[in-house]
């Protein structure tokens, strides 16, 4: 084990990857020598060489293009989009082609090696443009899989997990918590499953869930929550694609409640896909309205991100609401 | 004083403009319509095998196209696309790369495709989405694809083979291969912002790609002189640091030559190369275009006289190659070869119910098998409405 | 009144507005002389000149980009994404720029003139590149608005208004509707209201709601229903964003119950914003779960077609669920 | 025959590569960095007031940078960048504008804003993000714009405002407007799919566009010679049918000059063109980044000494235009001026909570007013959470 802050874990994980196939290529604007803006890809190229780890021209369509092409070679591309932000020119070629790539040719080609690795999220003063969340944009396309992690140790095993993938992987990382999040990380390869929700805290009052950076303000909702008397259940969702359906089923079963943050817009949302399957499944042991906390739908402001972003406080208000309903 | 700024710095002190046509690209042009070669100019070498080879997937291509072109029209196939008029481009260049180099099409090089040996069968079943298609039924007709022939699947959305390609080649570089990534697409599909990123990036990380524009003068309803304003597809090649060649696309022995020229230069220098083909799109768009509301009879018939595989027969008939009457027989063996394989392929039942969601992922998603296993109680309840799939749900 | 088909009314909307505001101007791949390649601009380019209607070269996120341009100037371009399949090279020019353009400035600019028309959907054996349905893609996106018509008169009412709007406009045409729906439409200009739903027709058993060409469908599936005693409130969108939830909730709040049927996939699909929503708006009055009936999660098929798509039977299906549950 | 290829069609018949150098465009420079002119150059026609505002705007601008940049340093605000060393380029490029002409910039492009007269104040407003910032405090520090001076508010993805300058011009064109776009980007943004697609559609569109790339050598810490092959970015020109001129960055007599010429030129024949202009970008690429990780201290070196500020003054005193001592008092001043309305400017209240809302559609849609009621309710509970706008919530 070592102590390790978020960028650390990834640098690590990319690292053993690396190491152990050299079909693993690092690529994305300024990933080489400079080892990316936020240096998630420091030292790769020195150990690796430029052919595994190198800058590509400012071109997320052509990052996105390329490692298409790479991957349906049979070779396993992690290519860095800088910010999430930045990822909707590459949109045509991740939802078009690497979504559709095994399905569209009858699995005689795929491009299951890829993964996208991406800082999404706010809490940065970084405004509309270094702040999105865009998970749900890519979480209504059948053929992706959507990876969010919470902090070190989860970053690590569920990237090496997403590179080890047959399917293409998108890997949001919570850029806020690069450095924020600091924890124990077992220095050796490890894999932590993509599609399991993770229940962190047993609850019986209410079921609280979220994913990425939102999982330490629900934490702080929650506490609150707990100097009222209310026991919640904290789930972390980590895959939004294929999510976990039947563990947060399972829960709401026991609490009757759900509460749901997500960073992004409400309208739109991931939050409004999880509502609408639970309140299905779990039709007769709802006690209460699923609540969902979220940005607003705006886009992400600058001056007024306090006021904006779903907070512990709005998701402590929606705890109390859903439990005194 | 260094240049960061990767030019080359000479001075002038008196402001000009560049103009626009600074740069000129000639066509290479070899051999002429009455079979002879151009003066100077002097055949490549090609052997007879492989140039009855090229001629016969030429003509093959010729009756398929006409023949299932009739099928849609009888409504037996719902889609068809041909590539009257630039038979020679795709496969005179296919017949100059090695059967290790990957394909990378867009929808109108089934000659490339048959030159690598896909079979009339193959063929068929793409069209008829049976399930006997290597693409399981999934794609509209003419999107084939095939690993075994390293001819990658056809995707519709334009221009996005082309930073693939791009990846594709530098991985086979990374991977020591001896083989590159031919990328076909058309000049309209060159406009996208694809073409930028695959070219650049291609240049950049020293991808050996041939990128191989057909340029045929038309996007739909839509001629190139509304698509764009430049010199042809080829001068942009000097924008991104790369060598360009042209060639009359109507001759076969220029494509073959300028292709494998390119193939030999590229896969020894690491470098991708521009390619453009100049031909004509003689026939409609696809089964679902009338080109007559968008161009003459004039024009068309004018290049209708340009046929490439006249050309070519009568290079080989020069050259004794070519028997014409045993020829003639067998296109007519062909034609009816194509109407066996057409009535055996339409009887071939469509693909499975699993692959409704089979290669969605490696395997299904629980949530995908789930709606599966309801889907396939709904039929059951209602096997009349689902004849294709109701008989045999297992 | 005459008799048209959607295509005919389309184009008839696109001629009054041209007519009216010299700032119209309609472009897009195969536009021009040709009329497009649905023919929805025939004879514009004739009428209105070679300036005001146009081809473009082949580069949706040229065409968006240009219309964002066009439409900061104060023009009112409506720009034609050939099908909606082909939409996502302009996704950046479209949820960055598009949707944030007046928001970020402050107001110093806008592209308020701006229409996007794309045909989309399926049923025309059109396979995955030519059957998507991507509202919710965009739904995500505030500064949008997203608009769907399900005939003739709805098509001329709410694309006259879209064009009219201060907002931009994302406008679905129905592809497979094109010539197939043929309805009465007044001649003169009219607009239709963006942002309110149409009930279009009263029930007490169960609220069943659509858009566009499915509308059709459920109509269907209502008969089949109402043969079995069961009394459908129907309700046509019109607008995905914003979203009529006040006629929605009402109406739900009298039914108790809803089904929602959409062509495209279910995971992530507006269905799910829909249900959320009503599930917390209604949740007292909720008497079984709320249905959603839509395509499965999986690239649109084309051999089976059939059994992929959210059709009259399985909505019939999924309001009996309703109702007996 | 007639030619669908939109292609000057000359015919060789030896086939041979055209080279991927074959395209060379000299760097047009007037002005030495003693003040004294180029053998064989000529000064652009230039009046001492205009020469003067010119020379006041570069310092303004110098003087600016290093303030911010210390006032981020101190935290103060949030994030800066600077643009040291390209002073020249844009201020040179603006001055040769009419002030109708649209201006889209990328970030680094201060001096031309100030040109057009964007105010102290304004500028600290929106470095503020405070409630007199004319975005309202919506986008990150430098994201500058203004309606009435005709300058776009600046959008951080990049590439995007390249096809937007040419729809822009096109609707200039369009209304009968005499005057153009000007469209700021750098050599890195270059890469991206928009730059292809705008570039390429004002060219078939004939609209006044006038591109103007800033090749400073980096982007972040990629070098220019890792972004693309090319001979600089000029020599894309010749593949949309443009014309192009390349000029020295640091020489604002070349840089006036050439985009004189083409803003003539453009207006005149309704024609996009290409400018770059070659400089260094001399600090680090914002206030986030630090190059010492990319480049070194004696690259940056040898390139400080290329002051486009010095190079001008020197021909200003050679003009005798300039009063040294005058000069330097007014830069002191300057300094002062800077520092009071910093000082005034992040004393001035953020946007109130309606702007939370505004401006996301011309008038907020329900479901967002709600919104916003809502999250009203929700701050008179935890008033103390948000200081911002608790105490002023109406
Ligand atoms: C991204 C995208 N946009 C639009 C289309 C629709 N479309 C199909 S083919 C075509 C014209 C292509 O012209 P070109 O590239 O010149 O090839 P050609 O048909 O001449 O062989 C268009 C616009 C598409 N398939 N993909
Ligand atoms: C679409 C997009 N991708 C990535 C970024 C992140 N980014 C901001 S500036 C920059 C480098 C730009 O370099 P260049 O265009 O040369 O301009 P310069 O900074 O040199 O003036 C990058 C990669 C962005 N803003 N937008
Ligand atoms: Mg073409
Ligand atoms: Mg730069």
């Amino acid at each position: 084990m070592a102590k390790m802050n978020m960028l650390q874990a990834i640098n690590n994980a990319l690292d053993l990857a690396m190491a152990k196939d050299d079909g693993v290529v690092c690529f994305g604007e300024d990933v080489g020598h400079f080892g990316g803006v936020f240096r998630a890809t420091s030292k790769l190229q020195e150990k690796y060489g430029k052919a595994r780890c190198f800058n590509t021209p400012l071109t997320e369509q052509g990052i996105a293009g390329f490692a298409n092409g790479m991957a349906a070679q049979g070779m396993k591309p992690v290519a860095e989009i800088q910010f999430a932000d930045y990822i909707f020119p590459a949109f045509d070629q991740i939802v078009n082609e690497t979504a559709k790539f095994r399905y569209r040719s009858g699995n005689e080609f795929n491009v299951g090696g890829l993964v996208f690795r991406t800082p999404y999220g706010g809490g940065i003063a970084g405004g509309h443009y270094h702040s999105q969340s865009p998970e749900a944009y890519f979480a209504h396309t059948p053929g992706l899989k959507i990876v969010v992690p919470r902090d070190p140790y989860q970053a690590k095993g569920l990237l090496l997990a997403s590179i080890a993938c047959p399917d293409p992987v998108i890997f949001f990382e919570p850029k806020k918590l690069y450095r924020a999040s600091v924890g124990e990380v077992p220095e050796d390869y490890y894999e932590l499953p993509i599609g399991k929700a993770e229940v962190l805290q047993q609850g019986k009052d209410v079921t609280v869930l979220a994913w990425g950076a939102q999982m330490e303000i629900v934490q702080k909702a929650v506490e609150m929550a707990a100097e009222q008397g209310v026991s919640c259940e904290v789930i972390d969702l980590r895959s939004i694609l294929p999510w976990d359906a039947d563990t947060v089923a399972a829960s709401v079963k026991k609490t009757g409640r759900l509460v749901i943050n997500h960073e992004a817009p409400l309208t739109g949302g991931f939050a409004g896909e999880i509502a609408a399957t639970i309140q299905k499944m779990c039709f007769l042991h709802l006690e209460s309205p699923i609540e969902r906390v979220c940005g607003l739908d705006t886009p992400y402001p600058l001056a007024l991100e306090k006021e904006y972003v779903a907070d512990h406080l709005k998701t402590f208000e929606a705890i109390m609401r859903s439990v005194n309903f | 004083m260094t240049n960061p700024n990767n030019a080359t710095i000479t001075t002038v002190h008196r402001a000009e403009f560049t103009a626009s046509d600074a740069l000129k690209i000639p066509t290479l042009r070899i051999l002429q319509d009455d079979g002879s070669l151009y003066d100077g100019a002097t055949a490549p070498e090609l052997d007879k095998d492989t140039a009855l080879k090229m001629y016969d997937t030429m003509v093959f291509i010729r009756v398929l196209d006409e023949r299932m072109l009739a099928a849609q029209r009888q409504g037996r196939i719902s889609f068809y696309m041909q590539c009257l008029g630039e038979e020679a481009t795709t496969v005179g260049s296919a017949a100059a790369l090695s059967d290790q180099d990957m394909i990378m099409a867009q929808y109108r090089e089934q000659g490339a495709l048959r030159y690598r040996g896909f079979t009339l069968e193959q063929f068929m079943n793409q069209l008829f989405s049976n399930e006997k298609d290597l693409g399981k039924g999934r794609q509209m007709p003419v999107h084939y694809g095939s690993n075994a022939i390293n001819y990658m699947t056809i995707s519709s959305p334009l221009g996005t083979q082309i930073p693939q390609a791009s990846g594709y080649a530098y991985a086979q570089k990374l991977r020591g291969l001896d083989a590159l990534t031919l990328c076909y697409f058309g000049e309209g599909a060159a406009s996208e912002g694809d073409f930028h990123a695959g070219l650049n990036m291609a240049a950049v990380h020293k991808a050996p790609v041939l990128f191989f524009c057909r340029n045929n003068g038309y996007a739909i309803s839509t001629p190139a002189n509304e698509q764009f304003v430049g010199d042809g597809i080829a001068c942009r090649a000097v924008g991104y640091g790369m060598k360009a060649i042209r060639v009359d696309g109507a001759d076969i022995l220029a494509v073959y030559q300028a292709t494998k020229m390119a193939r030999d230069y590229a896969l020894k220098h690491n470098e991708p190369i521009l390619l453009e083909s100049m031909a004509y799109r003689l026939g409609a768009h696809s089964s679902s275009d009338d080109p007559s509301g968008y161009r003459s009879k004039e024009e068309e018939a004018l290049w209708r006289k340009n046929d490439p595989i006249a050309r070519f027969k009568a290079w080989l008939l020069k050259q004794g190659w070519l028997d014409e009457a045993a020829d003639n027989a067998k296109t007519e063996q062909l034609r009816t070869d194509i109407l066996d394989a057409l009535k055996v392929a339409e009887k071939v039942a469509k693909p499975g119910i699993e692959h409704l969601i089979s290669d969605v992922y490696a395997e299904p998603i629980p949530a995908l098998q789930q709606q599966l296993d309801e889907l396939k109680a709904h039929i059951h309840k209602y096997p009349d409405a689902y004849p294709i799939t109701a008989g045999r749900l297992d």
